[in-house]
């Protein structure tokens, strides 16, 4: 597959208007700019190995993949297959009973593009934690709608902006952008060039389908 | 031809009256617009309409100009006739309502014995012109409006019938002439009487004319504007027209039945005859404000406007006061009654301007049960309170009061209000909030 | 003179109103012709000095029941009766019988003329031809003491239908 | 659902009577759906069966901006979503950045964006409570809601030079020193604001019309609100006393004495009288902070251009709407790699559904504003 950005163009749209991705105007030279250093799994400032976690590990064992400690916020990676379950025990047993936000982070450099990431609350402990699943282009995550209500547009809007299927949504459509639409704009290989020209030509009438 | 003439002759005076009013009442119902624009500007913090003419005081003007001139759009599948003729119905009614009402002593266009029930009835066919005009725009806003507008209209009317049913037994006349006679006779006002009846008529009429807080069928955000959301232009201002002249009507009907019609304050009290020079001050006052105003005013035009309004106030103010010497004695009671029917009709509107400011609105539902499941009992049962009353105090003329019949007016007047409170009870303990408040 | 120019325009009114009636496919206008009928009719009360019955025609008629009427026929879609052709098989029962009535009007009419002012048709009392003032007042007094038995049986009877038609249109309780 | 869709949005499709449901549409052009909200509802005769709604008519791809923009060039596009309390919306990327970065705004800095982002706060507040009461037909307190909300816009105009998309702070504190008459100016808005928050529930609290339009409309059990991720005063109003300024404080507000008003019934009314509350707390926040705004500089030592470590962080602020909240992940360039911006009103309108069943017709409205959302906000 074309890797991110700009280049790698078939010759045909050549000259893109004003709109073209990143060049600030600053002096500052932006670096390769949508595909980052990723070293196949993002650093980990600081192992984390407390209390949490061990509970976490003795009930889930292996699915538990990870644990670190970045900027003071606790961040757990999850086996992809047992996220119900995981989530399902957040809520119960240790009281992160509000799911803040779900959302996906795009590496499209790594095997599993996808980084799937739950922020979990806890009003009783007035806690967070970030749960992480890793998962691949077309791999489908379990959707944890049953478990958290909220996670209902939530999921919708990654399956919106990164195409990652949520297996047992209720009703996994685009919740943004229009039904029709083409592609997932947040993936970092999507940009102004190939968003979908078609639908903007014909729906809003655009010429240049910008 | 003679014939014709004979037949015409005694009828020469109405149909001046009647000119008049037809002549005039648009102007009035543009300067009402502009009044309540200035109170609910003031009510806001604001300063309302200040650019045309000083003041403001052309916009009502400018907006006749700008609605007569503009685009008659009638809808594609509209069925011409009726989209046609609904607004001239609803006008017609409003203005027909007006010939039987006396605003002064001798300013009446026929003062007949059915008077009350006339005015009624006429007006109650403005529905029509809402119910056909909703119907021929061919459009759902317009259909729901124009029916929620009809059912709520039909729902008050029963309860206000029923409150002004309580100043007709005072009276024991349909005559709106007599009526007022006999409130002079009994030298106290029917709303002192039957307080009970006059609220209830207050908040029916209300809701009768649409306002708010009762505006759902117009402002409710589901509906736009209600029947009136495919009408634009002349056709929407003779709506426009017709509402405001429904306001009057109402306005006017509760002068007569609990206000006292055109008499002053007190009108048998000798010692408050000093209220007499209260007409011919109020102009004084007001050509004052003008004058002390006209300086001010930034255009030279606008300058001599004012100073015109003033001269005009003026010169009313002269009318009234002369009227007031012995030699004009025979003037006075007309020229005053005027003066004063017209300032209670005012007040009276002024109410509906204030509570549409102050309030937020009724949910169709709740309004509906209000109408039904408070007003109406509550006006019923002052009816009957009333009755009884009546009955075991017959006065010795009509109208005629005495103290027996006071306090019985009294008591049942609390036993009313009694019945109100229950109703009310009862209705917040219902499963849906609030009903009544009257 | 001028009376009667204004009688034969509200009876004209009324005769060619209610054949509009009949005829009009669109049944909205059906009930603005039906009103207008009514109106006419109206008119001719107040012709003939009854204030009362012109008011009471307007209010009951024209402002309550054809509201209702109007109300009714707009929130029933109609438009396909509005299609079907509506002159069918009756006609010519119904025109027979139409004209049976007139011709009964007609003689009627004939009869009580020939009979002259002094007898009236069937041995009724011929209405004075004077106006009777408080009409409004004679009205009350004759439904509330003469006629008070019919005049309540009546009301009942209303009611009952009234309460009837509740129960019936109260689906859920 | 996905049948009825047209491309001229009619605002009623199927009516009147025949049919046991119909299907009515509002929006997105409506006036009192606060925007380009589009609202389908499924009705039996006045009653809500279910609700659906359409978003994304201001969709901008927020997100996606930020990822080809420099952390300093995407901080005014955050205004732009929340639009009626920029400020706070400000705040929430500073904060987080900062945190990305490891550094600290200074305490004069810290102190000056609690007194402006409590403003903010009071601002949103009146315009929601304004455009509330005008959908329930109170025309009046629009115009008072206004008047107070000028007063606050002038200061922050005085501040900053903008009144609506202000860009107001800085990543790593403030760019504009306070000016001379600012604790004058907040202290005498605040001495006055307390008659007007009477003013407003004079006409409103008691009044048996507004009860009887918000007591027991759209009522959201505590339950409910945690499940559907409910935020700010919504969920307050449901019961839960959770306000991040006192659980994770941010800012300045560790220093300052203030109560977390709730509710019981979760209702439209408890809303109101939430944010009514919230109001009087804001101001008394800024009466605290004018009296002691520390001196000192007022922007860290973060350098010019800002190249983060490798990591992420996410920060979230209470905001007038709810959790703010920002995921922010670092590679390392002067480019965010990813920002995720948790928009309080998206979430709290997904509560809408259970919010609005088994209502009339009528109350979807008064539901629509208690919910208190912003389409810039919802669909970025």
């Amino acid at each position: 597959m074309p890797p991110a950005g700009g280049e790698t163009k078939p010759a045909a749209p050549a000259a893109p208007p004003a709109a073209a991705p990143p060049k600030p105007a600053a002096a500052v030279p932006p670096k390769a700019p949508a595909a980052g250093p990723p070293k196949e799994a993002p650093p980990k400032p600081e192992p984390l190995d407390n209390e949490l976690v061990k509970r976490y590990r003795s009930r889930f064992g292996n699915a538990i993949r990870e644990a670190w400690l970045d900027r003071k916020q606790a961040i757990l990676v999850v086996d992809r297959g047992q996220l119900v379950e995981i989530a399902k025990y957040s809520r119960d047993e240790e009281k992160f009973d509000m799911l803040t936000d779900l959302t996906a982070v795009d590496w499209p450099k790594r095997e599993k593009r996808f980084d799937i990431i739950l922020n979990l609350y806890s009003f009783v402990k007035n806690e967070r934690l970030r749960l992480k699943v890793h998962a691949g282009e077309n791999e489908p995550v379990p959707s944890v709608t049953g478990v958290w209500g909220v996670a209902n547009w939530l999921e919708r809007e990654a399956f919106d902006m990164f195409g990652i299927h949520f297996e047992g949504h209720p009703n996994l459509t685009r919740i943004l952008l229009p039904e029709e639409w083409q592609g997932h704009p947040l993936r970092k290989d999507y940009d102004i060039l190939t968003q979908d020209t078609a639908w903007v030509r014909e729906n809003l009438g655009i010429e240049s389908g910008q | 031809m003679n014939a014709l003439i004979e037949f015409f002759r005694p009828h020469l005076l109405p149909l001046l009256y009647a000119l008049v009013i037809v002549a005039v009442l648009p102007l009035i119902v543009g300067y009402i617009v502009l009044v309540e624009r200035k109170v609910m500007a003031d009510m806001q913090a604001r300063l309302g309409p200040m650019r045309v003419g000083p003041h403001g005081l052309l916009q009502p003007i400018a907006d006749a100009v700008k609605l007569l001139i503009k685009e008659d759009i009638i809808p594609e599948n509209a069925d011409k006739m009726l989209f046609w003729a609904a607004p001239l119905i609803s006008v017609t009614a409003a203005l027909l309502a007006l010939a039987a009402m006396p605003i002064g002593p001798k300013f009446q266009i026929a003062d007949l014995n059915i008077g009350l029930l006339f005015i009624l009835g006429i007006s109650s066919m403005g529905i029509f012109g809402i119910v056909l005009g909703g119907w021929a725009s061919n459009s759902h806003y317009s259909l729901l409006g124009a029916l929620r507008s009809a059912a709520q209209l039909v729902s008050y009317e029963t309860a206000a019938g029923m409150a002004l049913i309580s100043g007709l037994l005072l009276a024991g006349t349909l005559s709106m002439h007599r009526i007022v006679e006999i409130q002079a006779g009994a030298g106290v006002w029917f709303m002192f009487l039957a307080p009970v009846g006059f609220f209830i008529y207050l908040v029916a009429s209300i809701a009768e004319t649409n306002r708010a807080p009762f505006d759902l069928p117009e402002a409710e955000s589901e509906l736009v504007a209600g029947y009136m959301t495919e009408y634009s232009g002349f056709r929407w201002s003779l709506y426009f027209l017709a509402e405001y002249v429904n306001m009057i009507v109402v306005g006017s009907i509760a002068t007569t039945i609990f206000l006292g019609g055109w008499l002053r304050p007190f009108p048998n009290v000798n010692a408050l005859n000093f209220l007499d020079a209260f007409p011919p001050l109020l102009m004084l006052v007001l050509a004052g404000y003008c004058f002390y105003r006209t300086p001010k005013q930034p255009v030279k035009v606008q300058k001599g406007f004012l100073a015109a309004v003033g001269l005009l106030c003026l010169a009313l103010a002269g009318v009234l006061g002369v009227v007031l010497a012995p030699a004009a004695a025979a003037f006075k009671t007309p020229v005053h009654g005027t003066f004063w029917f017209l300032l209670k009709v005012f007040l009276y509107l002024y109410v509906f301007m204030w509570l549409r400011f102050t309030l937020p609105r009724y949910r169709f539902d709740q309004l509906m049960k209000l109408g039904w499941h408070f007003m109406l009992p509550v006006a019923i049962v002052n009816v009957m309170a009333i009755a009884v009353a009546l009955v075991l105090h017959r006065p010795r003329e009509a109208g005629g009061l005495d103290w027996g019949l006071g306090a019985s007016l009294l008591v049942s007047n609390a036993g009313t209000l009694i019945v109100a409170a229950y109703l009310a009870a009862v209705g917040q303990r219902r499963a849906s909030p609030v009903v009544g408040g009257a | 003179m001028f009376d009667k120019a204004l009688f034969y325009f509200f009876a004209s009114l009324a005769v060619v109103s209610a054949f509009l009636v009949v005829t009009r496919r669109n049944a909205v206008h059906s009930a603005i012709f039906l009103i207008t009928a009514l109106l006419a009719t109206a008119g001719i009360f107040l012709q003939l000095h009854a204030e009362f019955l012109f008011i009471v025609q307007i209010i009951l008629y024209v402002g309550g029941i054809m509201v209702l009427f109007v109300f009714v026929i707009m929130l029933v879609n109609l438009d396909v009766a509005a299609h079907q052709p509506q002159f069918n098989r009756q006609t010519w029962v119904a025109s027979l019988t139409a004209l049976i009535v007139s011709g009964q009007f007609v003689a009627a009419f004939y009869l009580s003329r020939k009979a002259g002012s002094g007898r009236a048709l069937f041995g009724l009392p011929q209405a004075q031809a004077t106006r009777l003032d408080p009409n409004t007042e004679l009205i009350g007094l004759t439904l509330f003491k003469n006629y008070m038995l019919p005049f309540e049986i009546a009301s009942i009877l209303l009611l009952v239908a009234m309460i009837g038609a509740v129960v019936m249109a109260k689906r859920r309780v | 659902m996905a049948d009825t869709r047209t491309t001229s949005f009619p605002n009623v499709e199927t009516t009147v009577l025949g049919a046991d449901e119909i299907v009515i549409n509002m929006g997105p052009q409506h006036p009192s759906t606060h925007g380009v909200l589009r609202v389908k509802l499924k009705l039996d005769g006045e009653k809500v069966v279910n609700s659906e709604c359409v978003i994304g008519y201001l969709h901008r791809g927020v997100e996606k901006i930020a990822e080809h923009r420099s952390y300093q060039q995407f901080a005014p596009y955050v205004d732009r979503m929340d639009y009626v309390a920029a400020v706070s919306n400000g705040l929430g990327y500073c904060e987080a950045v900062e945190k990305l970065l490891g550094a600290e705004a200074p305490p004069r800095a810290r102190v000056i964006r609690t007194i402006l982002t409590e403003l903010q706060r009071i601002a949103s507040h009146l315009l929601w409570l304004g455009t509330h009461a005008l959908d329930i037909g109170a025309l009046t307190p629009l115009f008072y809601c206004f008047r107070e909300r000028e007063e606050i816009l002038k200061i922050v105009e005085k501040y900053c030079g903008a009144r609506l998309t202000t860009h107001a702070f800085r990543i790593g504190g403030l760019q504009y020193e306070a000016y001379d008459e600012l604790e004058k100016d907040v202290e005498r808005f605040c001495k006055d604001f307390e008659h007007k928050i009477a003013e407003y529930e004079d006409l409103l609290t008691q009044n048996r019309i507004w009860l009887g339009r918000t007591k027991g409309i759209g009522v959201l059990t505590a339950q409910q609100a945690i499940d559907l991720g409910v935020t700010g005063p919504v969920l307050r109003a449901s019961g839960v006393k959770w306000d991040i300024r006192k659980a994770m404080p941010y800012a300045a507000y560790d220093q300052y004495k203030f109560e977390i008003p709730t509710g019981r019934n979760g209702d439209t009314y408890d809303r109101y009288l939430v944010r009514v509350e919230e109001m009087r707390q804001s101001r008394l926040i800024c009466l605290q902070a004018i009296q002691n705004i520390p001196a000192g500089p007022i922007m860290a030592r973060i350098g010019k251009v800002l190249k983060p470590p490798v990591g992420e962080v996410y920060h979230s602020i209470e905001a007038p709407k709810g959790e703010l909240g920002y995921y922010i992940v670092s590679d390392a360039t002067i480019q965010p790699y990813r920002v995720r911006i948790r928009p309080p009103s998206f979430v709290n309108l997904q509560a809408f559904d259970t919010m609005v069943r088994g209502h009339l017709v009528a109350d979807v409205v008064a539901i629509i504003g208690t919910i208190d959302i912003v389409l810039g906000e919802v669909d970025r």
